[in-house]
């Protein structure tokens, strides 16, 4: 299912939007402070993005760039950059999620440091976001099998 | 005739619940009930974009530069009510992450049972 | 100047929205599937960028005209490709294309 | 500032640690278990603190990011809410120490998302009792939902079906619940539980409340199986790994009692939920039908934890009946029972997993001579079922007591009937029980001497798992034992004044 | 089983309709939802956080612990898929 | 210039409903997509001209971008899984 | 923003909605909950909410039907009503 | 690929400068002497000009693949890198539009990143050609490209308007001379939007083509669209009468210059 696509239009096309692809989605989590958009929407345009990797240039490709495992701990990190924004705001003095306690590490005033205090926030979703709604189009697109298993057992089902 | 007008927003969202509600529970196909679910909480989402709105000329909640920098007092009324836009995009996300592990469940009954229809899979369990 | 931009921006807009038109017709008037490509394929990128481009006229030279500018850009090498990919996928499914003096389907 | 700031830490220790798991599991596997333990160890030991806080110095207000209850989120934990937080962190704690040998028997692959997914409900279940704020509930509602459909779609032959009616019928039941808060936030402008409390009450004959009320109770009784909409649990909870069972049983369904005691009674005045609208007449007689409907359907089971499914319907049944008789004495009785019913069910699911896990069935034909293969987990399990048949030593005695007694109180006669009428259905389930386990029978197998030599060989359980089975039995004696201060201490504070 | 699914379903389209009958009309700038929390946050925002976004800034911020959780519901999510699909668990089979 | 925005936005409106009788209706799957496309098309100018009926244009760009790049991958997945389908 | 651009929009939406729930090809009831969600956008930014409507642009469009089309060719089309 | 070494690194090609000026000089006196003849024989001017340029064309690639085989691995590591990452850059500021100290680094990091993760995508097997031609004579062919886009937009709106609709489907099949994707993308896309015409289908360099009828079928069959989009790319040993024209200019510059 997630084979290599044969068709030389779609595989280029795909190769020169990918990194604009990706680069509008960091804008687009970065920039949330301004204009619609946030951790969200960047999250999941970042995993379409990959998603497009995948049913065009397949699994592959896609594993040398991102493997597994990284994928998995961003999807973790994501949220512990959250939770441990908050930690570390609780461990500055203030409660959790106070995030202009974060002033006194970052030496802006306080509305600032909500400021970036939401940046790295934002971040943090957007990780988890992306690296999430990959694995759930890939593991729905495979059925969970990963095509290193499916080879192993010699069976090529998919592979078209 | 003023009733009608000042609340049809109201009247489309019902019309949307019923239609999904009814898709939940009558349908039998597994795929064609997660239809019906994510329309059903499309229309709640609708619900609650439409206690945003306000009439007369109200912009989008996000600060003109005139008024991020102008320094003076920010006319309420000029902007849409924010709050139901945050509780939405939670709702978003609940639906697709909803959406994404009844896919999951559907997909794993199919491996077994090689159907989607509800009563199929029903038999070849007893 | 003002005036004349507006005109042109004007212009361009109601040409694409004759576009627009015009391919909708032909989606709805062809008789199968590859023909109809054939009118949204063509109809629709010409017409978006019309519009598109009626629109950054209209907006004057700014970021935002650019943006609109680039979003025309990526629309004229995403709807060809798009095209392509879908008509791919009906001819490697099996799909007939019409022949003169069959029933339209 | 540990103690300041223990409400938080409760939610956000499980949170972080069940994030972290599927790295930890990454690096290896054997120490998720250790993880798990731990971090419901820590979580156990904050909650016992903010309970005693609270028992000293009253309900505490936590303010999330510091910004004041209307326009931020803000913890209110009173005693309710603490008891609920006790009950939760340890019987997560009690199944976790639980699960390692049964979990390496059901799911042996797959153990590390599955303790993810465990904390992740846990979380759920924390963050939905400890909150103050309507919509912030319904977000760790989902959680809690959406963990526990990947749990019991885990399970055996059929578990996908039901965990997708599960799915399919919870998702009804949490839109509805957001449906009656977006009705409260547009007649109120405001989401803080508190203040809509304070509210409220000005716009009592408004259309749009009589709503959001109905849409509430209609869905949290599908979250709770109250009576016509339980049609869910049975299958869910049967076909659920018996980790998982043993997990979602006894909190799932209290923790939609417990959000529905607040809607009742917190968000809404007593007098709006009790006199005004003919609500607490229809959960009075839903309770009724639903005793009587779990009790029967019970008999008619010929699978122990099916048999069980139907008794926590029944249970249902007496939380929402005393909620409905709307008296103090009730509803001190169906809070106390709330607790009660934790504990046992808890007990039950736990020997239920122990069978399954030796016998590698339930049904009823596994239990033949029982006793003999299993003394210990069995003597447990006798406590149990005492208490749940409501024997004076045991806790199950004293929460019926209360239920009993209001509804007296109140001239209800038929909610102490359907109580009685149920015991005395219990009797007959849990005598079956033993007459089967105490008598070899012979029923099942080729009944020769060699199986009868088998049969009665003793195999007891793994120490992991007796052990928090014991931790229960003595639970439920204890808590029966000491049921006085605790009511007078926690309950007597919880009872909304009526 | 049709019938009876539609008739419910009737029967709650004509409940949410009859609580249609008191609400403020729709768009109206003076109902209660626009005037009671929300124009803090339109007020404060610049203030508070230095964001124009005030959606960016409820999110993020005042309600921050909302979308806290709003992750943990995608993280549940894609465990959630992994655990039911993934036939094998992935390399920790070989790892572990 | 309002009413002007108004007015292509309906008739945009108007296209959009003639093109759902296809997507509806059109015989087969693939007349369906080719359909749901060109509504993507016509929802992308739909989108900026509310931008224009709102003055605020800058802020509706991004949603039309994103808009126009993830209608191109759905077009893209759903021509691709269509092809392999057994 | 105008009544007759809202009321057009509603009627789409609820079209849509019908013809998901009762195609008899589970792909095509898929592609049409795909339009549906693409009108739902359109109200969203029609009413405003700008946020709203850029995640559901990029759920739906993004993921969402992408996921639903990955399900069903992974199932089956088939279906009895 | 030239293009951005002749922006990065201004000073240090001089060798493949000095040996271009050779040969361009070399090949001047040729073509000279071939325009000359051909004032008085039209016929066998375009003949010889296409020996000439595929000569030229042919020498230039050798020389090109002797002098970039050791260079390969730097330039598909570390230049690609540096073009995607200018290249994305420019994208930020487009969107951005902040340029603050804050933002800007903001954009830095995140062009970093996307950089490093794709920048074998963005040129993956581009094929070497001269960027400052490819780049011109690609927007040259623009306008060519806008006018038959229109043309093709009247005749399928004068297809759906009008009420007897005579059309005449066809598929045809083409094998095509073009070498690089790039190419082979462009040519596909540009038959897409002519009138007419959709490209189905590429198989083994073989274009599947559904025309609209007959007429515009056997336009297709001429093979100019294919000619200039060669042209554009620098392939093929085809010749078409631009490439003339351009050899005569630039040599007409050189002429100038000495």
């Amino acid at each position: 299912m997630i084979g290599k696509s044969d068709d030389i239009i779609i595989k280029t096309i795909a190769r020169i939007f990918v990194p604009f692809l990706q680069l509008y989605a960091l804008y687009v989590i970065m920039h949330g402070h301004y204009s619609p958009g946030g951790g969200f929407q960047g999250g999941v345009i970042l995993g379409a993005s990959m998603a497009l990797l995948l049913i065009t240039h397949g699994y592959d490709e896609l594993k040398r760039r991102l493997p597994e495992g990284v994928l998995l701990l961003l999807g973790s990190l994501g949220v512990l950059i959250y939770a441990g924004i908050g930690l570390l705001c609780l461990i500055l003095g203030g409660n959790y999620l106070d995030y202009s306690q974060l002033s006194v590490i970052l030496g802006v005033d306080a509305a600032h440091a909500r400021s970036l205090g939401i940046l790295g926030v934002e971040l943090g979703v957007g990780f988890t976001v992306m690296a999430i709604m990959y694995s759930i189009f890939f593991d729905i697109s495979t059925g969970g099998i990963l095509p290193e298993d499916q080879r192993r057992e010699g069976r090529v089902e998919g592979e078209r | 005739m003023d009733f009608i007008i000042a609340k049809y927003n109201y009247w489309i969202y019902i019309t949307l619940m019923m239609i999904g509600f009814y898709a939940m529970i009558a349908k039998t196909n597994l795929i064609k009930k997660i239809i019906g679910m994510n329309i059903f909480q499309t229309a709640i989402i609708l619900f609650f974009v439409s206690i945003s709105y306000k009439r007369g000329g109200a912009t989008l909640p996000i600060l003109t530069d005139a008024d991020a920098h102008g320094g003076h007092v920010i006319d309420v009324a000029q902007y849409l009510n924010p709050l139901p836009h945050v509780l939405m995009l939670t709702a978003i996300v609940v639906s697709i992450a909803t959406l994404g592990v009844a896919l999951a469940i559907a997909i794993m009954m199919y491996r077994k049972y090689h159907t989607l229809e509800e009563d199929e899979i029903l038999k070849a369990i007893k | 100047m003002t005036y004349l931009l507006v005109g042109l921006a004007i212009i361009c807009i109601l040409g694409g929205l004759f576009f627009f038109a015009t391919a909708t017709i032909g989606l709805l008037r062809f008789p199968d599937f590859f023909t109809r490509l054939h009118a949204t394929g063509k109809g629709d990128t010409l017409a978006v960028f019309l519009c598109l481009i009626g629109l950054a006229l209209y907006e004057g030279f700014s970021l935002t005209a650019l943006k609109i500018i680039f979003i025309a850009v990526f629309m004229f090498l995403a709807q060809p490709t798009a095209t392509h990919a879908i008509s791919r996928a009906g001819i490697r499914r099996g799909l007939k294309p019409w022949v003169k003096g069959e029933e339209r389907r | 500032m540990i103690v300041e700031q223990a409400p938080v830490l409760i939610v956000v220790i499980c949170l972080m640690s069940a994030v972290a798991t599927p790295l930890i599991g990454w690096v290896k596997r054997e120490l998720c278990y250790p993880w798990v333990i731990l971090a419901l160890l820590a979580s156990t030991c904050c909650s016992v603190l903010v309970m005693n806080t609270v028992i000293h110095e009253g309900s505490i207000h936590y303010y999330l990011g510091s910004w004041l209850p209307p326009w931020g989120i803000e913890y209110v934990i009173d005693h309710l809410n603490a008891m609920m937080l006790v009950l939760i962190t340890g019987t997560a704690l009690l199944v976790a120490i639980y699960s390692k040998k049964s979990l390496e028997a059901e799911l042996p692959d797959r153990t590390v998302y599955f303790y993810t997914l465990y904390l992740l409900q846990v979380t759920g279940f924390l963050g939905i009792v400890i909150t103050g704020d309507v919509f912030n509930l319904y977000v760790f509602l989902e959680i809690a939902s959406l963990a526990g459909y990947a749990l019991i779609a885990t399970g055996e032959e059929g578990a996908p079906l039901a965990a997708f009616r599960y799915l399919i019928l919870g998702t009804v039941g949490a839109c509805f619940y957001l449906l009656g808060v977006g009705y409260l936030y547009m007649v109120t402008g405001s989401l803080n539980l508190a203040e809509l409390a304070e509210i409220l009450p000005r716009l009592y004959g408004s259309k749009v409340i009589l709503v959001a009320f109905a849409f509430f109770m209609v869905g949290l009784a599908l979250k709770m199986a109250l009576f016509p909409l339980h049609l869910w649990l049975p299958d869910a909870y049967t076909k659920a790994p018996s980790v998982a069972s043993a997990l979602i049983a006894p909190l799932m369904t209290k923790v939609a009692v417990y959000i529905m005691l607040r809607v009742m009674f917190t968000l809404f005045k007593p007098y709006f939920s009790i006199d005004l609208l003919p609500v607490t007449k229809i959960l009075l007689y839903a309770g009724v039908i639903a005793i009587c409907v779990g009790a029967i359907m019970a008999l008619a089971q010929r699978n122990f934890k099916r048999m069980l499914c139907y008794i926590v319907i029944a249970e249902v049944g007496y939380m929402v009946g005393g909620v409905g008789v709307a008296n103090t004495v009730a509803i001190r009785g169906a809070i106390l029972h709330v607790m009660n019913d934790v504990v046992m069910t808890l007990g039950l699911f736990a020997v239920a997993g122990i069978i399954a896990y030796k016998m590698k069935s339930n049904e009823l034909t596994a239990f033949d001579a029982i006793f003999k293969k299993m003394p210990f987990t069995m003597a447990a399990f006798l406590v149990v079922a005492l208490s749940v048949i409501g024997v004076p030593p045991t806790c199950g005695f004293f929460s019926k007591w209360y239920l009993i007694q209001g509804s007296i109180m109140a001239g209800n006669w038929i909610f102490v009937g359907a109580l009685l009428f149920s015991s005395l259905v219990n009797v007959i389930l849990f005598f079956r029980i033993i007459e089967i386990g105490y008598y070899d029978f012979g029923a099942s197998g080729a009944g020769d001497a060699h199986s009868h030599d088998e049969r009665s060989v003793v195999s007891e359980a793994p120490l992991s798992m007796l052990i928090p089975t014991y931790v229960v039995a003595a639970a439920i004696i204890l808590i029966g034992l000491y049921n006085q201060s605790i009511i007078t201490t926690i309950i007597d504070f919880a009872v909304p004044k009526l | 089983m049709k019938t009876l699914s539609l008739i419910v379903s009737i029967i709650v389209g004509a409940f949410l309709m009859y609580g249609t009958i008191d609400m403020p009309a729709w768009g109206d700038p003076d109902s209660p939802a626009s005037t009671h929390v929300s124009p803090y946050y339109i007020t404060h925002t610049e203030v508070d956080t230095a964001t124009p976004n005030m959606v960016t800034s409820v999110l993020a911020d005042y309600r921050g612990y909302d979308t806290l959780g709003e992750t943990t519901v995608i993280f549940t999510a894609g465990m959630a898929c992994i655990l039911l699909l993934r036939r094998r668990g992935g390399r920790n089979k070989d790892r572990g | 210039m309002n009413i002007f925005f108004v007015a292509v936005g309906m008739g945009l409106c108007a296209l959009v409903f003639l093109v759902l009788y296809r997507a509806i209706f059109g015989p087969g799957v693939f007349n369906r997509i080719a359909a749901i496309s060109a509504v993507g098309t016509k929802t992308l100018i739909i989108l900026l001209i509310i931008g224009y009926v709102y003055n605020r244009v800058d802020m509706f760009i991004d949603i039309s971008m994103v808009y126009a790049l993830l209608n191109f991958i759905g077009c893209i997945a759903a021509a691709k899984y269509l092809e392999m389908e057994r | 923003m105008n009544i007759p651009f809202d009321i057009i929009l509603q009627l789409f939406v609820v079209i849509c909605a019908v013809a998901a729930i009762t195609v008899r090809d589970l792909l095509s009831a898929v592609m049409i909950l795909g339009a549906y969600s693409f009108f739902m956008c359109l109200m969203w930014a029609q009413l405003g909410a700008v946020d709203v409507a850029f995640t559901e642009a990029s759920v739906s469009a993004g993921i969402g039907t992408i996921l639903l089309v990955a399900a069903v060719l992974k199932t089956t089309r088939r279906t009895k009503d | 690929m030239r293009l951005c070494r002749y922006f990065l690194y201004p000073t240090q090609p001089g060798v493949i400068e000095a040996m271009e000026v050779t040969l361009f000089i070399h090949a001047a006196d040729d073509a000279f002497r071939i325009l000359e003849n051909a004032k008085a024989q039209a016929v066998g001017l375009l003949d010889t000009a296409t020996r000439l340029t595929s000569e030229t064309r042919w020498m230039e690639e050798k020389k090109l693949q002797t002098i970039l085989k050791g260079a390969h691995e730097t330039r598909s590591g570390i230049q690609s890198f540096v073009i995607t990452f200018v290249m994305l850059m420019g994208f930020w500021a487009l969107l951005s539009g902040k340029f603050d100290a804050f933002h800007l680094s903001l954009g830095v990091i995140c062009s970093l990143i996307v950089a490093y993760l794709s920048h074998d995508l963005l040129f993956a097997n581009v094929r070497v050609g001269d960027g400052r031609v490819i780049v011109r004579r690609f927007l040259a062919f623009i306008p060519w490209l806008l006018r038959e886009i229109i043309t093709s937009n009247f005749y399928v709106a004068y297809l759906a308007l009008s009420p007897k609709m005579p059309i005449d489907p066809q598929i045809m099949r083409f094998k095509t001379k073009l070498e690089s994707d790039i190419s082979w993308v462009v040519l596909a896309n540009s038959i897409t939007l002519t009138p007419g015409t959709v490209t189905i289908d590429i198989a083994d360099r073989e274009f599947m083509v559904h025309a609209l009828d007959r007429k515009t079928a056997a336009g297709l069959d001429t093979g100019e669209m294919e000619d200039r989009v060669a042209h554009i790319f620098m392939e093929a040993d085809h010749i078409y009468i631009q490439d003339v024209l351009d050899v005569s200019r630039i040599f007409a510059e050189l002429k100038r210059g000495m």
